[in-house]
């Protein structure tokens, strides 16, 4: 990964995650909210920003504390320390809108196991210092954000003609139930893959 | 003087002399009577919705063949049969536009990401139905009355619905055999069921014209009987149980067997070869696979018909069917792989 | 009765090709003429290739030892034919390698008589003694194999052979050799078995023919001597019948375990035209110079059953018999296992039963290849009920060790069962006899690391 | 903090240098999370309770206040007490004079793809159902979801008859009819294409309404009592 | 207000609300070790495993959090219980039998990041489960978790003799035959009533 490289810009290290090294496309990385909660576009950002959040929370403790947790139970107390973010943000996001907590559900809770989260500290705020590590939860969280809203967008617009809530066809649009199911989003994923896998190829090829 | 130079090839050198080509004629063959009688009982709404599935499959295969530089081939009848699965597993009255997707998801999601024929795990007809089912639930469980007497004058309105709008359906639905069993209790006779007096997916109503097309195929050597076999006894010896145990809350054996698409299943959807195990006793547990899971969703499940989902699931043990049921190899004792 | 034999006396699966033997079945053996020039190489059995005692410019009588056996598994070579060693080179074989082989210039106006040499006779001699008989003889499995038959015959230590099997199965196609043998030399038949139950020590012989040379069956039964023990059994016509394994278990209903030789059902499998020969050559000391080749194909004009004195040119073969025009394929063997000939230059040997020639409109391969569709014909065809389809599509992967390791590929024997029936026209034979000298390649390699 | 003892004790060779970073982490972890608890407590709560009271005031029409009452074995209501969790809670609706409107029931049952929860309004005056509102299910989007979306559907709880009998039963259970082939009050017209959903929610009522209406029934008609 | 059967907890839990499938937790093990069929077996047992032990640590722990009334601190003591329980687990078998642990060993602390096994302690506390039926589910979903994973490596296995197309190559081609028994897994809807 681009971590090891020296000399990285630090809008290189924000960048990165948007688009190269993006946690969804590319690493593959929080399949599990990624396709749980992307069924609208409204969930799918919800769903984003608090990783997002959490990551850059977590980024910043786990960046400021790295020089005084011993390593080996360094996991531990990232773990302990995603946990605590995730849990204030449910209680936020509950303060916010009791709908949205519901219908993001249990999935807020399972922020604590998304691996991004826990990569990004041991992979990067663990070695890093704290301003790199704001710039790089910051791009990898906006890079969640933006591929799940890619998923939540698409899903929404076919599944139920609209985006946002907000019908964007005319009367009498058949929706794509299948779209907001999981086949849906397993299948959503798959084609965006296939798209970057094209363009890489024919990126690789020119 | 004899010429000097000769052709060389490796062993054997005579050949039975049948193709892969003439193997999917012949299905195709079979399944025309089973189109046919669709088209004699639903009229041209039928004909419409199969001629688009069926042209969308050959399109699509030929599309793909393109964009992936290679040459088309639609030349080996799969896409036709794929195609011409799909259009029969659709009610007569199903949009045109939905069923002409159905086509192309069948080809591109079922045969093609897993690198074309001989290579898709899951029968591409039933793919692309299992799609079409969960994205349009209600135009799909919209059954059209058979034998209307307009049917070879007058189209269903919603056949021609503009795409990507919803259908507005004309006649309130006749229900299918399954569904009328199973939410009003009400039992068809085997008579009516067996020569397609019943309203249904376009080509499953006929169990007489199916079980002949697949004799026909049986008889040519060009489909393994042990998988229709496998899968009407099993269906019938479960629900023929069940009958025994209550016969009132239990429908018999017999509707079991002719009614829904579970004729047409056994026959031409499970007898998919590519899809099937390759051993004698790894059919019959494929088969036996099909039967029991389509008795035990049309019994306990939520859906009134579940012969697809069973086709299905059991394509996806298929793999794991040949993995571990093999032949035993001449001079060696049988293996018992532990998965 | 019939029927339920029909049902027990044969193997698992097989396959039932055209047998296309009819237009040759009922003519009678012929000799066939000298050729001006006889090219014979050394290396025309498995094992070592035979040691040239001869030299150039040197005459030789018909039936003089040209060259020894070099060792255990391998045969001598005697003169086909009175005449003239021409020269001593390389010779183009079927394989396509060379050999070194001797030319030899025949006396055109010789009489052609065979040398004798020391008789053996089969009421007093030693297994040992008629052992070294038949190497002597420079026997070697006519059935097409070629390999060495006192190899065969002899039984390892520890072993006991209770019957002998004298295979007249004759399950390829096209091929009439050992039909027209089992109706013309019925005692040299018997002589050879009377040599073979003493050198293996088998209580009792077994003819196993299949039910389409009933005549050749009847034939024997009605002039088997008194007091040996050989009876006939008919067994139904399935290709590959003629292979040893499935013949055992066709006739013995045992299985040969993987890996293993007949010798673990307690049978010693010989081809009935070995047996002849052994029955002709033994008793004058004499070796073997001319062979029954069935020379057929629609591409011949004078099909026939001819003795062809081993070394005979290919191409004067063919000139003699007369082919079409268009002749595009010409096969050594049966149409199942024969090679195809890149080369008339090549010649006759020993292992050769038969000479097929195709034309183009013949030769009815498919260029089109399709992807398996795992229709499980060719599982349903495998003798030794391996799972070809598989193993095909793990070749065309290149995972051989896994076709070894798991899927048994190493019991193949290439009968070609699987590639006559595929559907998709895969050729699934080539694919497994590449792996398999792949994979062969790679243990003696790994062996010889772990030498080093 | 029990977290932080439970690491330590997995790592018996920790140094003093391990159990203070756990424990200072799980310091900081605790803080936070108490803080942000009691915090957004209070909004939480009254979110909570706003939504609730907005599905009470649509299933009964008119109401502006609710009461929470417990059902007890003997089938009284008692008021529900700090703490206490009863199985089934029953909201009793009053309309701005303080009169009784209904009550609002809480019911669930297998649905289609889950437990479908369910809150319908009785009015014991007209011994008739007089709102629904699905609460929360699972049901497939655009198919079974209709039941709580389908004007069609949901207008046969605007009057649904649940009249209790002299023996202080229900006279007919509730009970979801195919589609188009509704005959009596006390059927629910099911939905094409939805027939497991509304199926299930014919059930979940039938069930619930067996049970509950009869002591609801009993209690309205002493229902100065219950209004303290 | 429970009145599920056993039965139809864990039929649900397996089948109807597979956790792969229809909940899409533990999708990373699912995508990442059921390339092979030999570790999908082991990573699907040991799943299994944990997720029982970890649903009845998570129903005591439920409970006293209750009696405390502090339930803000379901989530994290859930997540270092389930930790410590997947170390607890490999020291335990370590010590037992060193040859399920050089089997199982390397997937043991993969699953503490696996979404699934949180799931099932969060899901059996917002449906108000009982010991017992805690227990149920979470058998039923690990069955199912395993079902999956076993379905899904098969067809992987076979997929890597197959003429794939360079662009559904991966993680693409994964996703679309776990999307396809998505739908085949609909076919049991209804069964677990």
């Amino acid at each position: 990964m681009s971590d090891d490289k020296q000399k990285v810009t630090s809008t290189d290290e924000f960048i990165k995650g948007l688009w190269r090294d993006n946690p969804v496309f590319v690493q593959v990385l929080g399949m599990c909210p990624t396709l749980a909660v992307s069924n609208t576009a409204e969930n799918a950002l919800a769903m984003g920003l608090a990783t997002a959040f959490v990551l850059l929370m977590s980024n910043i403790l786990v960046s400021l504390l790295r020089n005084f947790v011993p390593k080996q139970v360094r996991i531990a107390s990232y773990i302990l320390i995603i946990a605590t973010f995730v849990t204030v943000t449910d209680y936020a996001i509950q303060a916010i809108s009791v709908e949205l907590h519901k219908s993001l559900g249990a999935f807020i809770s399972l922020i604590v196991v998304n691996c991004l989260i826990l990569s990004r500290a041991e992979a990067f705020a663990s070695k890093n210092t704290i301003g790199k590590s704001i710039l790089d939860a910051l791009g990898m969280g906006l890079g969640f954000t933006l591929a799940l809203f890619c998923l939540g967008a698409v899903r929404e617009i076919l599944g139920n003609g609209s985006i946002f809530n907000m019908p964007i066809f005319s009367e009498g649009f058949q929706s794509w139930i299948v779209m907001i199911l999981p086949a849906g989003g397993f299948f959503t994923l798959a084609l965006w893959l296939l798209i970057i896998n094209a363009l890489q190829t024919r990126k690789a090829k020119s | 003087m004899l010429k000097k130079t000769l052709d060389i090839s490796s062993s054997p050198h005579i050949y039975k002399g049948r193709s892969t080509n003439e193997i999917m004629k012949n299905v195709v063959w079979a399944l025309l009577p089973v189109v046919f009688f669709s088209v004699y009982s639903f009229g041209l709404n039928a004909l419409l919705v199969i001629a688009t599935a069926t042209f969308a499959s050959v399109l699509t295969e030929h599309v793909l063949c393109r964009l992936s530089k290679k040459e088309t081939t639609i030349g080996d009848y799969s896409a036709v049969i794929t195609g011409l699965l799909l259009g029969l597993t659709l009610p007569p009255s199903f949009p045109l536009w939905m069923a002409f997707i159905g086509g192309i998801i069948g080809i591109a999601l079922g045969k093609y990401i897993f690198g074309g024929l001989g290579y898709n795990v899951f029968n591409p007809a039933l793919v692309a139905r299992a799609v079409l089912q969960a994205a349009f639930p209600v135009a799909i469980t919209t059954w059209h009355p058979a034998f209307l007497t307009d049917r070879f004058s007058s189209i269903a309105s919603s056949v021609f619905t503009l795409p990507f709008m919803e259908p507005k359906f004309d006649v309130i639905s006749g229900a299918t055999p399954l569904s009328a069993f199973k939410f009003d209790g009400v039992t068809t006779s085997t008579a009516e069921l067996a020569f397609g007096q019943v309203s249904g997916s376009a080509g499953e109503t006929c169990a007489v014209i199916i079980i002949l097309g697949g004799i026909y195929l049986i008889a040519r050597n060009m489909m393994n009987w042990r998988i229709p076999a496998a899968v009407l006894l099993s269906a019938f010896v479960l629900s023929g149980i069940l009958y025994s145990i209550n016969s009132e809350l239990y429908p018999s054996p017999w509707f079991m067997l002719f009614s829904g698409g579970l004729m047409l299943g056994a026959v031409f959807m499970a007898t998919d070869m590519v899809s099937s195990p390759i051993t004698p006793i790894g059919l019959w547990i494929y088969g036996g696979i099909i039967g029991i899971l389509t008795i035990v969703i049309r019994v306990w499940g939520g859906l009134s018909e579940g012969v697809m989902y069973s086709i299905l699931l059991a394509n996806a043990i298929s793999p794991h069917i040949d993995s571990i049921i093999k032949n035993r190899v001449y001079g060696t004792k049988r293996k018992i792989k532990t998965a | 009765m019939a029927l339920f034999n029909l049902h027990k006396n044969t193997f698992k699966h097989g396959i039932h090709p055209p047998e296309s033997k009819d237009e040759t079945n009922g003519l009678p053996i012929r000799q066939f003429p000298f050729a001006p020039v006889i090219i014979l190489p050394m290396a025309q059995h498995i094992g070592a290739p035979s040691q040239i005692v001869v030299r150039e410019g040197q005459e030789v009588q018909r039936g003089q030892l040209l060259a020894k056996a070099n060792g255990y598994v391998s045969v001598p070579m005697h003169a086909p034919v009175s005449g003239k060693v021409r020269k001593i080179a390389n010779v183009p074989t079927i394989s396509g390698k060379m050999s070194t082989g001797i030319y030899i210039e025949a006396f055109p106006f010789s009489t052609q008589e065979v040398l004798e040499g020391n008789p053996i006779d089969p009421d007093t001699a030693t297994p040992e003694e008629i052992l070294q008989g038949i190497q002597d003889a420079g026997i070697v499995g006519l059935g097409g194999a070629a390999f060495p038959t006192h190899v065969k015959l002899k039984v390892p230590e520890g072993k006991t052979c209770e019957t002998l099997i004298i295979n007249g199965v004759e399950c390829e196609p096209y091929l009439t050799t050992d039909h027209r043998v089992m109706l013309e030399q019925e005692d040299d038949i018997f002589t050879g078995i009377k040599y073979l139950l003493k050198a293996t020590g088998a209580k009792k012989a077994i003819i196993g023919i299949e039910a389409n040379k009933q005549d050749a069956a009847d034939h024997l039964v009605q002039n088997i001597p008194k007091g040996l023990p050989v009876s006939v059994q008919v067994l139904p016509v399935k290709y590959p019948q003629g292979a040893e394994k499935m013949l055992i278990t066709s006739i013995l209903g045992k299985e040969i375990p993987s890996g293993k030789l007949p010798i673990e059902a307690g049978a010693v499998v010989v081809n009935v035209a070995t047996t002849a020969e052994i029955g002709r050559l033994l008793p004058h000391g004499r070796g073997i110079q001319e062979r029954v080749i069935t020379i057929t194909g629609p591409g011949v004009k004078k099909k026939g059953n001819y003795l062809i004195p081993v070394g005979t040119p290919l191409r004067y073969v063919l000139e003699q018999v007369g082919v079409d025009e268009d002749i595009s394929e010409v096969y050594m063997g049966g149409p199942m296992m024969g090679m195809a000939v890149s080369n008339l230059d090549i010649s006759i040997v020993k292992g050769t039963s038969g000479i097929l020639v195709f034309t183009k409109k013949d030769v009815n391969r498919s260029t089109t290849i399709y992807p398996c569709i795992k229709c499980g014909a060719c599982v349903d065809a495998c003798p030794i009920l391996l799972n070809p389809s598989k193993l095909g599509i793990l070749a065309k992967f290149e995972a051989y060790n896994e076709m070894a390791s798991d899927f048994n590929l190493m019991d193949c024997f290439e009968c070609g069962s699987c590639t006559y029936v595929c559907p998709s026209h895969i050729p699934l034979v080539q694919y497994f006899r590449q792996a398999k000298r792949i994979v062969r390649k790679r243990e003696a390699d790994k062996k010889e690391k772990a030498h080093a | 903090m029990s977290e932080a003892s439970n690491i330590e004790m997995q790592n018996p060779a920790s140094s003093k240098k391990m159990l203070l970073a756990m424990v200072s982490i799980g310091v900081i972890s605790a803080f936070l999370i108490v803080m942000s608890f009691e915090l957004t407590l209070p909004r939480v709560q009254r979110l909570k309770a706003e939504a609730l009271e907005k599905a009470i005031f649509e299933v009964l029409p008119g109401t502006v206040r609710t009461e929470a009452f417990g059902v007890n074995a003997d089938g009284n209501l008692f008021e529900i007490a700090e703490g206490d969790k009863p199985e089934t809670v029953i909201y009793v609706g009053y309309d701005k004079n303080e009169k009784l409107v209904g009550y609002a029931v809480e019911g669930a049952g297998q649905g289609y793809a889950d437990i479908i929860r369910v809150l319908y309004g009785y009015d014991p005056k007209e011994q008739k159902l007089i709102g629904f509102q699905v609460l929360e299910s699972k049901e497939t989007p655009g198919l079974g979801d209709k039941i709580g979306k389908d004007e069609e559907f949901l207008n046969n709880f605007k009057a649904l008859d649940v009249s209790v009998s002299e023996d202080g039963k229900l006279l007919n259970k509730v009970i979801t009819v195919k589609h188009g082939e509704k005959q009596n009050s006390w059927e629910i017209d099911g939905i094409t294409g939805a027939t497991i959903s509304s199926r299930a929610i014919g059930n979940i009522i039938g069930t619930s309404t067996e049970e509950v209406v009869p002591i609801l029934y009993e209690q309205s008609k002493n229902e100065p009592t219950v209004n303290n | 207000m429970n009145t599920e059967s056993l039965g139809s907890i864990f039929l649900n839990a397996a089948l109807v609300n597979n956790f792969v499938l229809a909940y899409f937790l533990g999708i990373c093990p699912f995508l990442g070790v059921s390339g092979k069929m030999e570790t999908a077996t082991k990573m699907g047992g040991a799943v299994m495993f944990v997720m029982l032990i970890s649903s009845m640590s998570a129903y005591g722990i439920h409970a006293f959090l209750v009696s405390i009334d502090a339930p803000f601190l379901q989530l994290i003591s859930y997540i270092v219980v389930i930790a410590s329980t997947v170390q607890l687990v490999e020291m335990f078998i370590k010590k037992i039998s060193p040859v399920l642990f050089k089997s199982l060993g390397i997937f043991l602390p993969l699953i503490t990041t696996n979404c699934a096994i949180l799931g099932v302690a969060l899901f059996q506390t917002s449906k108000g489960y009982g010991f017992l039926e805690s227990v149920v589910y979470s058998l039923g979903a690990g069955a199912g978790f395993m079902l999956a994973l076993v379905l899904i490596a098969g067809i992987r296995e076979q997929m890597n003799f197959a003429e794939v197309p360079n662009i559904s190559k991966g993680t693409a081609l994964t996703l679309f035959i776990a999307g396809i028994l998505s739908l085949c897994f609909m076919g049991f809807a209804g069964l677990g009533s």
